[in-house]
């Protein structure tokens, strides 16, 4: 059992041993690090696949009909028809436009989810790295994703995604700030930024989820509340989608992009949806812990699980307006989660004097 | 040539090509664009003098909100006439002949005098120390940077609305 | 410290030449907040840099630096502010163009 | 310290690189036919009025602000939370001060009306 538990470590470090003897040990040390960032950065436009099928499936569903089903059995590829038809879809550069601002700014708005990964734990010994200001660093490089949409909205030399571009980061900015508080509240129960300590700070006894964060009462439910709506908020989905509405402003900022372009917006929307599900599942749902299954067979079903919730409500939930949208992230979401910081902060406090 | 030198070299090159753009650059946003490049040549600095906290700072305070204001300030008053505004003032030749006195004054002074130095480990984790360091014996900037923020908010609300 | 402090300093020193030579020259008020941003950036890597070569158990470079960024960035929203009612008042950002003051 | 910053260093470089193979191999696949019409910009069929760069309201400048002060705030609050667990009764006075008095701000720019969405 304990064999399968930690298999890829156990994998890595047999590739290690062989490499050693061939080659010097900095060597080594790069080889491996570029083997696990190919292994990450390969395996995300994987479950960027997966996810396009499962968010057709999802909503279709509960929209009472049957999503794709004539690509392959029950519609199995959908994605890899999507996939071609981005490949040989022409690329439009609008005129006047600022050519290398309109190339980069997809490529950024793509790029950043994935250096955010580097700190995700997706198993027992299985992170990228275990930086010690962890949930910090996925704090600060998804932050310059705002940079991105206003090149995207700048580079396009059009009003209206130039407009698009402003709104869309109007929200992110809002949304950014409960979401850092939020993640306060956490690393205060867990009492260290990096991932595998949070992680660890959860083990109930006998690991059936009696320690996650979510069930420290009366905290964690409040910042799970308010770290989830940001989440969703930060990734433009769900009932916070206006910069990209249909029915708003064209199609936001992404309106200039054409082709492979768009798919990397879309790759970079899908790829942060993830990184957020397995935020939340290692800060609030106890990262791969679990009974009985392997650790990271725990950990993709949980991110899995947040990934369905997110799809669920883009079926159910109407769009915000824009200023119920900006007056729930600053008139509600800030105060509330400045409150539960004082909260947490005199329970652990109570807690040190009962103890 | 070990490598820590080596990524300095590059980090400085990456830093010192993102300031000349930033003044060079004849559109504004081009120049902005070049000032987020020098803020993440900053932050790999700090990477190097082993101060995590700061890198992630750097980024998330520079590159995320400071830039980001900035940007929307250009976009605010780039100007229906979008004309290119001639680059540079009128004071171009006494600024350098300023710099290049500056530069005289300052490079020498750098080279030949001796810095103390200490051969002890830098700690790993400085995020707690520093919330140590910020609660106690900096408890009173602490408070008076959060008197700071507030009299800048409500300036610059003041100041940008509209009446 | 593998690299030597005065490496340090003398980027320290570049990057504020270059900033002060935007907040000089440039006729841009934007463009003239940027370079001042750089000349703050320039100041924190001395600070950390010092900190870290004279006296690694203490973060007080650190520390300061994190004061520097609070400073830096209250600045720049303030600084932006005046531009914006500048702008909205007499349709022009360039600096040397303002000159209500002058006699 | 440095090593695992080596890590993120590549890790940059390499995700900064990814996106690049699909835009480049989606240049050799997809047709190119530029034409003056096609390349116009996207208006909802209308000529495009004016120049692309006109002037905003300022609300958006006035929400990137409240976030660069918050931003600083929620930056300030990481190394106490990080370290709450050591610290006594007096940071968490401490801190509710600071917290107090940026609270004063988010309630001056609600009254003030910066928070509604002009």
């Amino acid at each position: 059992m304990d064999a399968i538990n930690n298999l890829f470590p156990n994998l890595s470090a047999a590739l290690d041993s062989l490499l050693r003897r061939f080659l010097p040990g900095t060597v080594v040390d790069i080889v491996m690090m570029l083997v696990s960032i190919v292994t990450i950065l390969l395996l995300l436009p994987v479950v960027f696949l997966i996810m396009t099928y499962l968010e057709r499936k999802i909503v279709a569903r509960i929209q009472d009909r049957w999503g794709p089903n004539r690509a392959g059995p029950w519609g199995i590829l959908q994605p890899f028809a999507d996939m071609i038809k981005m490949f040989t879809k022409e690329d439009i550069v609008p005129a006047k436009a600022d050519k290398i601002i309109h190339f980069l700014a997809p490529v950024i708005v793509a790029a950043l989810p994935f250096i955010a990964f580097t700190v995700i734990p997706f198993g027992r010994g299985m992170i990228g790295r275990d930086l010690n200001i962890g949930i910090l660093f996925i704090v600060a490089v998804t932050s310059p994703a705002a940079i991105g949409i206003l090149m995207a909205g700048w580079g396009s030399n059009n009003k209206y995604s130039l407009l698009g571009g402003m709104r869309a980061v109007a929200q992110l900015v809002s949304y950014e700030v409960p979401m850092g508080l939020s993640i306060l509240v956490i690393v205060m129960l867990a009492g260290s930024l990096s991932m595998q300590k949070i992680v660890e700070a959860q083990s109930g006894p006998g690991n059936l989820g009696i320690g996650w964060f979510i069930f420290a009462i009366p905290v964690g439910p409040i910042a799970f509340f308010t770290y989830f709506f940001s989440a969703v908020a930060e990734t433009n989905r769900a009932p916070f989608d206006i910069p990209e509405g249909e029915s708003e402003i064209v199609a936001g900022y992404h309106t200039e992009y054409t082709g492979m372009k768009f798919g990397l917006f879309q790759m970079g929307e899908y790829v942060s949806v993830f990184g957020q599900s397995c935020i939340v599942t290692t800060l609030f749902f106890g990262g791969w812990q679990g009974p009985l299954l392997p650790p990271y067979v725990w950990f993709f079903l949980k991110a899995f699980a947040v990934v369905f919730v997110f799809m669920w409500l883009r079926g159910t939930l109407p769009r915000l307006r824009v200023d119920e949208l900006m007056g729930f992230a600053w008139k509600f979401m800030v105060p509330l989660s400045l409150a539960n910081i004082f909260l947490t902060g005199i329970l652990i406090r109570l807690v040190q004097i009962i103890s | 040539m070990d490598i820590p030198l080596l990524v300095f070299l590059a980090l400085a090159v990456v830093t010192v090509i993102g300031a000349l753009g930033t003044v060079l650059m004849r559109n504004i946003v081009h120049s902005a664009l070049f000032l987020i490049v020098s803020f993440v040549g900053v932050a790999g600095i700090y990477v190097l003098l082993e101060a995590d906290f700061l890198f992630a700072i750097q980024i998330l305070i520079y590159v995320g909100a400071v830039a980001t204001l900035i940007l929307f300030g250009v976009m605010l008053t780039r100007g229906v006439r979008g004309e290119q505004p001639q680059l540079n003032n009128q004071f171009l030749p006494a600024a350098i002949m300023a710099i290049l006195l500056f530069v005289v004054v300052l490079v020498p002074v750098i080279l030949n005098s001796i810095w103390p130095s200490s051969t002890q480990p830098a700690p790993t984790a400085t995020t707690a120390l520093l919330g140590q360091e910020l609660m106690g014996t900096y408890a009173l900037p602490f408070e008076v940077a959060g008197v700071l923020l507030l009299i800048a908010l409500v300036g610059a609300i003041i100041v940008a609305r509209e009446h | 410290m593998s690299v030597p402090l005065t490496y340090y300093l003398i980027l320290g020193a570049a990057v504020f030449c270059i900033g002060l030579y935007g907040a000089l020259v440039r006729r841009n008020a934007v463009g003239i907040l940027m370079a001042l941003e750089l000349m703050l950036n320039a100041v924190n890597i001395n600070l950390v840099a010092f900190s870290r070569a004279v006296t690694p158990g203490l973060l007080t470079g650190q520390v300061f630096a994190l004061f520097v960024i609070a400073v830096a960035a209250a600045e720049a929203a303030v600084g932006l502010a005046i531009i914006i009612a500048l702008y909205r008042s007499k349709r022009t950002v360039n600096a040397d163009e303002v000159d209500l003051m002058k006699g | 310290m440095l090593q695992d910053y080596t890590y993120v260093g590549l890790m940059t470089v390499i995700a900064l690189i990814f996106p690049i193979i699909p835009v480049a191999l989606a240049k050799i696949l997809s047709p190119k036919k530029p034409s003056p019409i096609k390349n116009d910009i996207y208006e909802c069929g209308l000529e495009t009025i004016g120049d692309s760069w006109i002037q905003f309201r300022v609300q958006y400048y006035l929400y990137a602000l409240l976030f660069v002060v918050f931003d600083v705030e929620t930056v300030f609050l990481f190394p106490w939370a990080v370290s709450y667990g050591v610290l006594g009764w007096f940071a968490l006075i401490e801190t509710f001060i600071f917290v107090a008095i940026l609270l004063l701000g988010l309630a001056y720019a609600w009254r003030k009306g910066a928070l509604e969405w002009v």
